[in-house]
Formats: structure tokens, C-alpha cells, sequence
């Protein structure tokens, strides 16, 4: 039970996909100008996040290494990724017409998205169980999630602000993430 | 006969703006003497350095930015912004420590915003932590009280703090010694008590920490002035204390060697104090309504409370601090007080009321 | 049969990444009968956003049309009666930054206008009856016309086909029951020193 | 004693009441001229009802009321109508209004007019209808016709009825000074109300501590009548209507709804004591209280004064100092507006003429940032987040704004009041909340175009199916004829023959209609040369405009209108063109 909370605090704050280790910036600046979105693209992210990495891990242990294939890996994961993206993609679609529209090529952007790719790749360089694969998924979906929409939230709010010309728009915003990751060095050590 | 046309309320408090940071200001005199009285002239030296900084900055980026320079000083913000950074740095810290910092706080993290009430982070703490994770060791050494010094050796005057802080030599080594928080952070084979025993910054301290336990109690007095003339509410400030106390509470464990120390010692070391009553009340970067202000302040401290006893930094104010305000536009959107006439409160997005 | 493949490697990769390939595929291709997608909705939205003038100006006959190409890429920035406010209405609907109004199309007008005829001058050529988009001129043939102002939308369109010029576009006047409070001037260009003083006409700016 | 309850919020500003206190309630000499407009009140504006030099007297109706919710307008002295047309009126924006100009005769002649003095005998019906046709309007601030309020065909009977003197703005002293020199007559008032309503349950005075005398005055006139007069501690805004209906009842009015809704009614103390005057001595409303006060004034006090008096004539017997006087304020310091001309007349609403100097209220400072310190929070009675709403208003975020309820916004003025940086907060609010309503209204507006708009399509695209389908089945007649004259000369030469409407026929009728609807030659010139003559005209005007802009307007409108110029001058040479051709065309054919 501990390993768990451990696995969920670490990739949850410590290890931080987007504000410590840098992945997944893409969709972090493109889809933050709105909460709503933020947070179509959090629960997105976090779906595929979590599937992936349980999808990766029996590619994996039932297909990759059996044939010894491990050095196929990441084009193996890439093909899981471009599928389950795909298939959130047109749930998307059906089920909620403007956040897809609002999130436009970022949630096709998914499947590039480094974050995804990351996780996978780490959690079979880990050698984790199923379990702890997929906890690990669930929780870099849920640390992009939360710092997506508190950033979405914050820049919501920056959008009145009185900032200088040159410093408007995406310039403030990375700005305001590097000071972010600033204060996200606070949790080194933690675990 | 022609006169002006000019919107109600026609009548004005005579509240400014200039004179609540001026207010803040005399608030941090208890704690600012606390400081001399206990660690020397050091903190002086870096308030007073801090503010020239900070004035200079904030009167250039005007200049700059083609602003009237003399009315945005008469706020006092960057006044404030800078003696709180000055109060937060180890005393006797290098010069160039305290003018990097005091110049990232002004020039990025409130200038950049646009300045005064649009910057979303706490600009003295954004320059503390980017101090703290730059220069680790200056930022750690800190200097022994005043009643643990050895027999014959006294906190350098203030012609020599002037020359330690210009020079760059460090303090001498009998002068530097580790703090309250410090202590609990790397004694874990011990128990509380033999803690309490053994090191001399608890044995001899009244109740929480030789030193510290003065400097807290000068805050806590600036504090609690700032509360009883209505600066700010009592939400922020309560909230954050309580969250540390019911959290160093909760893992007190008896006083064992896995505790990280009593609620008394959390609740009067580090920057516990000026954190709740100075830091975390800056309403620009802290969440706007009175519930709002409880859940900031309770995030802060469970936030220091949980780097303090198991991250790397021994205090974790600043990072706290800063996390919540990443936090405060989000609480903000859930937070709203009920409205008279509305059964229900509501939230900052939905767009037809339920 | 496992070990026998593996034993090569070439064929085993192959298997492998055609197997997966063709399992997703299977369950893409479900997923796309499955979920379906008739008609575009956010065309519905855009089109409440627009002023529904009915102008063209934009290029397209009328405002549902520029909705449905908005809805499929173009750019918002095509509409003059909407003004910027409209613009900012599609970006943030969208999530789009919000460009500046194209003058190609036209700049945004202060006031609203309503098409007025000067009855005396008017032929009765019934030509901006069938120029006008939401049916807002009354008349017949040999009988001269008028606008129903309520129903004008200031298009414009009425204008130009008339034959004798009797069509003006007349401002609406803002009256007591449509002032409101402007916004308070951005004091930020003032300087402080200026301000000092009771003869200072410091309030000149709100009250404009 | 009742007990009362507490609402969120409010401010203490100075008082300042006891300046027009010092003595009774004192008249003006008449006005030369008397400016009554005609909406005082909140609904549509009254409708003249005499004519320009008509002679009238003083209580005279002048004005009809239009509509369900709108009061009449009576004369408030004896005098000639001299004009009705728009003139400078008492409204924040500065603009005129229809006003009726009534030259005083200096008789103060009234009209006859007879009470009832046993109005307990009367129908609650026939004392509304005298109400309303006494041109009572709610005389606290707002302006709502009283009639209304009292009106059966409430969804809920009232069981409470409840009397504003709360008068909670500094300053303001009108309800005051009327209480204590005209207690008997409130009551009396009071008994009307009652009356009307059907005896409510409970009758409440709310008035705040700081009016002791007043509550004394009341005090002897409320034993034995069920009346309660209910004081509680001064704040400001306690006699804002739903905060005074919180605190004597501790209920809420639910946003959106009225008193009625909840079973109350709310009425003004001064508009008692119009209806008992209407009632029992049969005068319409036709003069007021108000407060004259501030220190660019000599003189403080309150007067009776004639609805219509200009505010000039009552500066002009106060010792007025126009140059000690930081701004003109129509109503108290906190609500009130700044009126830009002294010209504008006394209204039914006006409690206070207030002329401050530049030390009691200064101009304002220039506004500093927001700190979002929260002191407006601590002062909003409505519980709102003011800091929010004026970070959403500088954003524009509509949206935003009625999440954090902009419209529960009572404008009272108590966060500005606070606030540290001087920022004109309610300013804010009332322009946001103008353009939201704005912005609703363009939506319907809207809304009708396209709904106009699919019709006219369908319409169209149903007139092009009609002339498909004409044209259809006119060719399948064509051709069926074609068939029978085929079959019928292949068949029987000798038969019937062609019928008489042939094909031949019908080309040869449209041709003569054609030919008759083509306009003559000349016709179509003298239509060219009126275009010429219109475009010469306009190249004209756009000339004249350029010459005289040209002095002093900026690039870009020279530009402007440069363009306008060339365009009309390209129209002109196209009409020229046009004749020219037609002319040889036409002297072509005519050879």
C-alpha cells in the first residue's frame, strides 16, 4: 500500500512530468489559455496516460519480450500510443463536438506528446508490475493534470494583467512555468 | 454654473494604499529587532541593501516602461517586497546574494507581470527560492544566536558586518551554526528528548528554539497588529498555523526518533511566523475570499510542514508559499461567497446559475 | 510455436508488429463505426455569435454561410458590424487568439445605422425591397417605401441598388435609456504631479 | 423591543446630519419658472396633457400617465405653460429630457380639490387609484409608482408591511426633519397603507439609532395602532430595501424578486406622508423635503420645495459659493449623482441637493493598482467580491462577471468608499453591467434578424420552386398543345383548327407587353440627368465638407474623405457616361 502512495506521490509532485522533467510542454503552453479546456485536455491526457501504460506493459511482457523483441520497444509504443490516441480522439468527437474543437490539433498532438512516450519507456526500463505500471501512468496523467489546471486557472487570470508588450502571451506563460518549476524543486527529496 | 460629472460613492475613507504598506512596514519592526538583537547587524545590512535595490529596479523598469516613476513609488510595494526578502536572507549574507535577489523579485517576478497588483507569485519568495536553489550554501549558513555564542566571541559589529557583507569573506567559523530546523532534519538516530538534551539551541531556549523563539514571537506581535487594525482577515494566517500545528500533531509520534519535532518548535522556528502574519497575507498573490484564504493557508502549511520533515529544504516556507499562489486563481473559481438573495454559492465558470 | 518463432528474429518482428498493427486497426475501425459523427454543431454556435446583419460583407451571403466557414478554418476576422467584440466572442469560443478586425471587409462603425428613406424622393422601383435581407421595407410597385426600423439591421444592402439615392444611413442616437456609465479612463498615462491641486480639470476624461 | 438582525458588509461614513438639522423645515419663495419633467419615476415617461401657453393651477394635471406603470405630472404652482421641450434633467448621463416649462404667476393659485377624511370607509381600490392619480412615486431614491406596490394581485397577501426611515446616507436629513415635525400625519399615512393592504400583520418603522428625536417624535403616535418603530444600529446601507428587509425580518429577498414575492411591502416614510396628503387633503404630489446642504453652502436646512424648482434657485437662497464647490451632488454622498448643470429641476426623488467644499470632499485621487487587499469584500453588503468583478470588468469577461453575480451589485458605493487605491469601483460595475445589458439586447435583436433572415430565404426559395413549377407545367401544357396541333393536323386537316389561344399568340401578347412596359426614351434621359444631377450634388458636398475639414482635422479623416470625394466623382462620370451613350444610342435610333 505504501509502494503505491509512494509511486503516486513521485510521479504526482516529485517527479512532475511537466514542471520537473520538462515533457509534455507542448500541450502544457498550447491548451492552458482556458480552464475549460485545461481541463478537457487534462482528463484526455490522463485517459491515454493510464492506458498506455497498461496497454505498453502487456505489449511488453506478452509480446516484445517472449520474441525477444525488446529493442522494438518504442516503435511497438508508439504504435499503442497512435491507437489509443486515435480512439480518444473520436470518442472526443462524439461526445463533446466544441472540446475537440477547442483542443484542435493537440489532441491528435497526444500521440507526440513526449509525456506519453515517456512513461512507457520508463516504466518498462523500471521493470514494474502491471499494477505499479498503470498506478505510474494514472499518476504522471494526474500530476499534468493538476499543474495544466492550475496553470489554465492562473493565465485565466494573467490575461487582464498589465504585462509589458513584449512579454504578452506565450513569453509570460513560460515565464510563469519556470518559476513554477522553481517552486516544484521544493518537493525534492520527498520520497 | 458647470460642474463635473463624477460617479458615486462621492465620499472616501481616508485609507491608501501607501499607507497600509507603510503600516506592513512598522510590523516588521518587532521582528526586525528580534533579528539584530539575536544574530547582529546582518539583517539590517541586508533590508537596507535589499530596498536600495529594489527601489532602483522598480524606478528603472518605470522609467522604461515610460511610467510616472514618482506615483508608483509613493505605494511603497517594492519597499515591502524588499525588506521581507531582506528579513528572509541569512544575515551576513554576501552583498551580491541580496542585490540578485532583491533585483529578481522587482524585475521578474512583479515587473514582468506588469507591477503592482498583477503579479500572481509572491515576489520576495520567488527571489528567496531562487536564491535558495542558486547559491545553496550562502543561503544555508546561518549565524549562532547570540546567547550560544562561546565565552569571548561576540556578532561582528557593524563596520565588520559592513566588511563581511562587501568582501565576500564568509563569517568566522564560530559564528555560523546550524538552526532548530536544521537540527531535526539531520539528527534522526536520536529521540526527541535526547535531542531537547544534548544540543544547546533547545536545552537553553525558553520554548522552542534558542533565537528563533524571539524572532517568531517578534512576527507573531507585528502580526497580530496588522490584524487588529483590519489590514488583513484572520483566515490566511490562522489557517496556516493551525495546518502546521495539527500536522506536526499528527506525526509528533511521541517524540521518537522518526518525529520531526513538536508542534511548539514548528510553529516558532524558521519563517514560520512572518510566513503567516507577512508572506502568505500579500493579497495580490493569495486567493481573494475569506474561504478562499483558509484553504491557501492550510495549504501552506501542510506544504511546510511536509518538506520540512521529509524534503531536502529545512524550511519550506517559501516553496509553499509559491505552490499556493500557483494554486490561488484555481481556488479562487470554487471559492466564491454565497450572494444575498442566492441559495447557493457559485463557481467562478459556470455560465447559467443552476 | 513462440520459441519457434523467436528463434527469427526477422520473422518474429514481423509477426509481432503486424499482429499489433492489425489488432488495432480491428479496434480503430469499431471505434470509428461506433462513434460517429453527423453534421457539425459548432456551426450552430459561431452563427449565435454573429450579429446577424445579413451584410455580406464578409464574403458570404449572409452570416450562417460565414458561420459554416468559419467552422471549417477561415479566419473570424471578417465581420465589420460585429466589431471586435465579435471577433473576441468566436476566439474564446474557439480558443483562438483573437485577431484584429481585416479592413478588406470593412472597419467597425461607433454607432449602429438604420436605413431611412427620404419618402418624397422614392420612385417606388420596389429594388431594395428584394435587396433586403430580413424583409424590413414595406411598399409596392409605383408606391413609395419605408424601413421598418426596428427590423433594419444596418446592412447596407438596400443602398446601393437604389436608383434615385434615396436611401440614407441614418446613426442611431444613443438616448437617455441606452447611456450607460463609460468605463473609467486608464489613469495609468497620468502623471501624478499633474493631478495635484483643486484647478486641475482632472476629471475631464471620465466625464467624456 | 423587536429583535433585528445584522447584515454583511457595510460602512461607517461620517455623518454630517446635524449641519441641516440646527432648523425646522423652512420654504423657498417661488421660482420664476418651474421645469417639470416628464419621467421622474422608473417607467414610461408621462404624456403632456396641455398645451404650450395654456394658463394652469398649482395641482393641476399636466401630464397623463402612459401605460400600466407610469405616474401623471401635476403643476406645482399656479402659472402659463411656456414651453415643452427637452431640457437638462437630473440624470447622471447629463442629457435633456422632455420637460413641461411653467411660468409662475406668483398667485400660487390652487386648483379645487377635496379630500376624504374617513378614508377607514373607502375602498382600497378607490384610495390606490386616488394614490395614483396624485403622481405618488416612491420618493427614497428609486421612483417606483407607489400605486403599483399597493395593487392587489399580489401573488401572496402581505403580511408585512414595512416603513423606510432608515435615511442611512450621510448627510441627507429630509426623512429626519419630516418625522419630527410631521409625525401624526406619517401615521396617518401608515393607516392608509394599512388600510389598502388589509391590515398587514406586522407594520415596522426601521430607522436607525442615530435618529433619536425622530424615534421620539414617532414614539406617542404609535401606541395603541400596532405599529412598531424598530431602531438599530447605524450603518451604511441598512435602507438599501433588501437590506432593511433583512434586518427587521431576517428574511433575504431571493435575487430577481420583488417584496411582493415574499408577502411584504416596503414603502418610503416620506411617501407617506404624499399619500396622506393625497388621500385625506386631496393634494397631489407636487412638492417634496429635501435636504439643502455641504459647506460651499451658507445655509443648511431642509425645505419644502416645488417639484420643478431649479437647483439654481435653491443654491441661489443658500449662500451658495460656486467657488468653494468641489462638485454638485443630487442625493446623498454615496448614491447620489454629480448633476453637471445647476439648471436641472428638483424631482420627485430629490432628498438632497448636496454642495460640498473641495476639503469635506475632495477631488478624487488618481487610482492606484489593486492590491485585491479585500477591504471592499469586508464592506460589500451583498457579499460580493468586488476586487473580482472589477478584474473581470477591466477584462471584459461577461461571462465572469454574472458567475460572481454582477448583477446583485446594489451600487451602494461601499467598496470605492474603502478602497485604499481609489479605484471608482462602482464605475466599473455600472459600465459593465450597461454593456452586458447591451450586449442582451443586441442578442435578441439578433436573434429576430436570423429568425427574419431563414424566413426571407424560405420565402425566396419558395418563389423560385412557384416559378419552377409555373414554368413546368406551362411548358407541359406547351407541349401537350404542340402534340394535339401535331396529332390534329396529322389526323384531321380539316378539323378544329388551332385553338385561339396558340403559341403564336401568347409569344406575340408578351412581346406588346414588353414593349409597353419599356419606359420612352426621354423617360429613361430625364432619369439619367436626375442621377447626374444627384451625383453632382454629392461631389459637391463632399467638396465642401474637404475644404472645411481640411482646416483642422487629422490625416486620417482628410483621408477619408478624399476617398468619399473620388467616389462620388467616379459616380458622376459613370452617370455622365451613361446619358452620353443613351443620348446616341437614342439619336441613332431616331435616325
Amino acid at each position: 500500500m505504501q509502494e503505491f502512495a509512494i509511486i503516486l506521490v513521485s510521479s504526482i509532485l516529485i517527479n512532475n512530468y511537466v514542471l520537473v522533467q520538462f515533457l509534455g510542454l507542448c500541450p502544457f503552453m498550447g491548451v492552458s489559455n482556458k480552464l475549460e479546456s485545461a481541463i478537457g485536455m487534462s482528463a484526455a491526457t490522463t485517459f491515454v496516460l493510464t492506458l498506455t501504460a497498461m496497454a505498453s506493459y502487456i505489449v511488453d511482457v506478452m509480446v516484445l519480450m517472449p520474441l525477444g523483441l525488446i529493442y522494438l520497444r518504442t516503435i511497438a509504443f508508439i504504435l499503442v500510443i497512435a491507437a489509443v490516441v486515435q480512439f480518444t480522439k473520436m470518442f472526443i468527437e462524439k461526445t463533446s463536438p466544441l472540446l475537440y474543437r477547442v483542443l484542435g490539433v493537440f489532441l491528435p498532438l497526444i500521440t507526440t506528446n513526449c509525456a506519453v512516450l515517456g512513461v512507457a519507456l520508463q516504466n518498462a526500463s523500471k521493470d514494474l508490475n502491471f499494477m505499479e505500471s498503470s498506478l505510474y501512468g494514472f499518476g504522471a496523467g494526474a500530476g499534468f493534470s493538476l499543474v495544466l489546471i492550475f496553470f489554465s486557472a492562473m493565465r485565466e487570470r494573467l490575461a487582464a494583467a498589465d504585462i509589458p508588450a513584449p512579454f504578452e502571451g506565450a513569453a509570460i506563460a513560460m515565464i510563469t512555468a519556470g518559476l513554477m518549476s522553481l517552486a516544484f524543486m521544493g518537493f525534492s527529496g520527498l520520497v | 454654473m458647470a460642474f463635473k460629472q463624477i460617479t458615486s460613492p462621492h465620499a472616501h475613507a481616508a485609507q491608501n494604499t501607501s499607507k497600509v504598506m507603510q503600516l506592513v512596514l512598522w510590523a516588521t519592526v518587532p521582528g526586525l529587532a528580534a533579528l539584530t538583537i539575536q544574530f547582529g547587524w546582518g539583517s539590517l545590512i541586508n533590508v537596507v541593501l535589499a530596498v536600495v535595490t529594489a527601489v532602483a529596479c522598480e524606478a528603472a523598469i518605470l522609467k522604461l516602461r515610460k511610467r510616472p516613476v514618482a506615483f508608483y513609488l509613493q505605494d511603497y510595494s517594492a519597499v515591502v517586497t524588499a525588506v521581507l526578502l531582506g528579513l528572509a536572507l541569512p544575515p551576513l549574507a554576501a552583498w551580491w546574494v541580496v542585490v540578485v535577489g532583491s533585483m529578481f523579485s522587482i524585475i521578474i517576478a512583479k515587473q514582468l507581470y506588469g507591477g503592482l497588483g498583477y503579479n500572481p507569485f509572491n515576489p520576495a519568495m520567488v527571489g528567496y527560492v531562487v536564491l535558495l536553489i542558486s547559491f545553496p550554501i550562502q543561503m544555508t549558513t546561518w549565524i549562532t544566536p547570540l546567547s550560544l555564542l562561546p565565552d569571548g566571541v561576540s556578532h561582528p559589529g557593524i563596520i565588520e558586518s559592513l566588511g563581511i557583507v562587501f568582501s565576500g569573506y564568509s563569517p568566522a567559523d564560530g559564528v555560523t551554526g546550524a538552526t532548530p530546523l536544521d537540527v531535526f532534519k539531520h539528527s534522526s538516530g536520536l529521540v526527541v528528548d535526547q535531542i531537547y538534551e544534548s544540543n544547546p539551541l533547545f536545552s537553553q531556549a525558553a520554548f522552542a528554539g534558542v533565537g528563533w523563539e524571539w524572532v517568531n514571537l517578534g512576527f507573531l506581535a507585528g502580526g497580530i497588529v496588522l490584524l487588529a487594525t483590519r489590514i488583513f482577515t484572520w483566515h490566511g494566517p490562522v489557517a496556516m498555523l493551525a495546518a502546521i500545528a495539527m500536522m506536526s500533531l499528527l506525526f509528533w509520534d511521541g517524540g521518537s526518533s522518526e518525529s520531526p519535532g513538536s508542534p511548539l518548535m514548528h510553529l516558532f522556528s524558521g519563517a514560520s511566523m512572518m510566513g503567516a502574519f507577512f508572506i502568505l497575507t500579500d493579497p495580490v498573490s493569495s486567493a481573494v475570499s475569506n474561504r478562499g484564504r483558509l484553504i491557501y493557508g492550510a495549504l501552506i502549511g501542510v506544504l511546510v510542514y511536509i518538506i520540512r520533515a521529509w524534503g531536502n529544504y529545512p524550511d519550506a516556507v517559501a516553496f509553499a508559499v509559491l505552490i499556493a499562489n500557483f494554486a490561488a486563481p484555481f481556488i479562487d473559481n470554487y471559492t466564491l461567497p454565497r450572494t444575498y438573495g442566492h441559495t447557493d454559492r457559485r463557481r467562478a465558470t459556470e455560465k447559467e446559475e443552476d | 510455436m513462440i520459441e519457434s518463432i523467436a528463434q527469427q528474429p526477422i520473422l518474429a518482428a514481423l509477426i509481432a508488429m503486424v499482429g499489433l498493427g492489425v489488432l488495432f486497426g480491428a479496434l480503430l475501425g469499431y471505434a470509428a463505426e461506433k462513434f460517429k459523427v453527423e453534421g457539425d454543431p459548432i456551426v450552430e454556435q459561431i452563427d449565435e455569435l454573429l450579429p446577424q446583419t445579413q451584410c455580406g460583407q464578409c464574403g458570404f451571403p449572409g452570416c450562417k454561410p460565414y458561420a459554416e466557414s468559419i467552422a471549417s478554418g477561415d479566419a473570424i476576422n471578417k465581420c465589420p458590424p460585429g466589431g471586435q467584440s465579435t471577433i473576441n466572442a468566436i476566439a474564446n469560443l474557439l480558443d483562438v487568439p483573437a485577431p484584429e478586425l481585416d479592413a478588406e471587409h470593412g472597419e467597425e462603425a461607433d454607432l449602429r445605422t438604420v436605413a431611412y428613406i427620404r419618402e418624397d424622393e422614392c420612385i417606388g422601383c420596389t429594388k431594395c425591397i428584394q435587396a433586403c435581407p430580413v424583409d424590413a421595407i414595406l411598399g409596392a410597385a409605383k408606391l413609395m417605401h419605408t424601413v421598418i426600423a426596428g427590423e433594419c439591421t444596418g446592412c447596407d444592402l438596400c443602398v446601393e441598388p437604389c436608383p434615385v439615392d434615396c436611401i440614407d444611413m441614418l446613426p442611431l442616437t444613443e438616448g437617455l435609456k441606452q447611456w450607460h456609465w463609460p468605463a473609467p479612463q486608464n489613469q495609468l498615462d497620468i502623471i501624478a504631479s499633474d493631478r495635484s491641486g483643486h484647478e486641475a480639470p482632472s476629471n475631464e476624461g471620465r466625464a467624456a | 423591543m423587536r429583535s433585528t438582525w445584522v447584515t454583511p458588509g457595510g460602512v461607517h461614513p461620517p455623518e454630517n446630519k446635524h449641519q441641516s438639522l440646527t432648523m425646522p423645515i423652512g420654504s423657498l419663495p417661488i421660482p420664476e419658472k418651474l421645469l417639470v419633467p416628464l419621467s421622474q419615476h422608473i417607467g414610461a415617461p408621462a404624456k403632456a396633457c396641455v398645451k404650450v401657453g395654456a394658463k394652469v393651477l398649482k395641482g393641476q394635471k399636466i401630464a397623463e400617465a402612459t401605460g400600466a406603470v407610469s405616474v401623471p405630472m401635476h403643476a406645482p404652482t399656479s402659472g402659463t405653460v411656456t414651453a415643452i421641450e427637452d431640457r437638462p434633467i437630473a440624470h447622471s448621463s447629463g442629457m435633456s429630457a422632455p420637460c413641461i416649462e411653467i411660468t409662475s404667476d406668483g398667485k400660487d393659485t390652487w386648483i379645487d380639490h377635496k379630500g376624504v377624511a374617513d378614508f377607514e370607509h373607502a375602498s382600497p381600490q378607490a384610495l390606490t387609484k386616488t394614490i395614483a392619480d396624485a403622481g405618488i412615486a416612491g420618493m427614497g431614491g428609486a421612483g417606483f409608482p407607489s400605486a403599483i406596490k399597493l395593487s392587489p394581485g399580489h401573488r401572496r397577501p402581505i403580511n408585512t408591511l414595512i416603513i423606510n426611515a432608515t435615511e442611512c446616507e450621510p448627510y441627507i436629513t429630509a426623512d429626519d426633519s419630516a418625522i419630527r415635525e410631521r409625525a401624526a400625519e406619517i401615521i396617518t399615512g401608515i393607516g392608509i397603507l394599512s388600510h389598502i393592504l388589509g391590515n398587514p400583520v406586522n407594520i415596522l418603522i426601521g430607522i436607525e439609532d442615530n435618529k433619536p428625536e425622530a424615534i421620539a417624535a414617532l414614539e406617542p403616535h404609535v401606541a395603541d395602532t400596532g405599529i412598531s418603530v424598530v431602531s438599530f444600529p447605524t450603518k451604511y446601507p441598512s435602507g438599501g430595501e433588501k437590506q432593511l428587509i433583512y434586518i427587521l425580518t431576517g428574511k433575504e429577498l431571493p435575487s430577481g424578486q420583488l417584496p411582493a414575492d415574499a408577502g411584504m411591502v416596503c414603502i418610503n416614510i416620506g411617501t407617506t406622508y404624499a399619500i396622506k396628503r393625497a388621500v385625506v387633503n386631496g393634494e397631489p404630489l407636487i412638492s417634496r423635503v429635501t435636504t439643502m446642504t455641504g459647506n460651499a453652502c451658507g445655509i443648511n436646512r431642509n425645505y419644502e420645495t416645488l417639484i420643478g424648482t431649479p437647483v439654481s434657485h435653491m443654491l441661489a437662497h443658500s449662500e451658495f459659493n460656486e467657488h468653494a464647490c468641489s462638485r454638485l451632488v443630487m442625493g446623498g454622498p454615496m448614491m447620489g449623482f454629480s448633476l453637471t448643470s445647476a439648471e436641472v429641476p428638483i424631482v420627485k426623488t430629490t432628498n438632497c441637493i448636496l454642495a460640498p467644499s473641495y476639503s469635506e470632499i475632495p477631488d478624487d485621487e488618481p487610482a492606484q493598482a489593486c492590491i485585491r487587499c479585500g477591504m471592499c469584500a469586508e464592506a460589500c453588503p451583498a457579499s460580493l467580491l468586488p476586487q473580482q468583478l472589477f478584474w473581470y470588468s477591466q477584462a471584459e469577461d461577461h461571462d465572469r462577471l454574472e458567475a460572481h453575480n454582477l448583477f446583485d451589485c446594489i451600487e451602494c458605493g461601499a467598496c470605492s468608499y474603502v478602497c485604499p487605491s481609489n479605484i471608482p469601483l462602482v464605475q466599473y460595475y455600472r459600465h459593465s453591467k450597461g454593456e452586458i445589458l447591451k450586449a442582451r439586447e443586441e442578442k435578441v435583436k439578433s436573434d429576430h434578424a436570423r429568425e427574419r433572415f431563414e424566413f426571407h430565404q424560405q420565402r425566396m426559395e419558395q418563389a423560385e420552386k412557384d416559378k419552377e413549377a409555373k414554368r413546368a407545367a406551362r411548358r407541359e401544357a406547351a407541349e401537350k398543345a404542340k402534340a394535339t396541333v401535331a396529332a390534329n393536323a396529322g389526323t384531321a386537316k380539316e378539323g378544329t383548327g388551332p385553338a385561339p389561344g396558340s403559341a403564336a399568340d401568347i409569344i406575340a401578347a408578351a412581346q406588346a407587353r414588353a414593349a409597353a412596359k419599356q419606359v420612352s426614351p426621354e423617360e429613361q434621359q430625364a432619369k439619367f440627368e436626375r442621377s447626374i444631377a444627384g451625383a453632382e450634388m454629392r461631389v459637391q458636398m463632399a467638396t465642401d465638407k474637404l475644404v472645411e475639414t481640411n482646416a483642422k482635422q487629422t490625416e486620417d479623416q482628410k483621408n477619408i474623405l478624399n476617398a468619399a470625394l473620388e467616389g462620388a466623382k467616379q459616380k458622376l462620370e459613370q452617370a455622365q457616361a451613361r446619358l452620353a451613350e443613351h443620348v446616341k444610342k437614342h439619336s441613332e435610333q431616331v435616325k
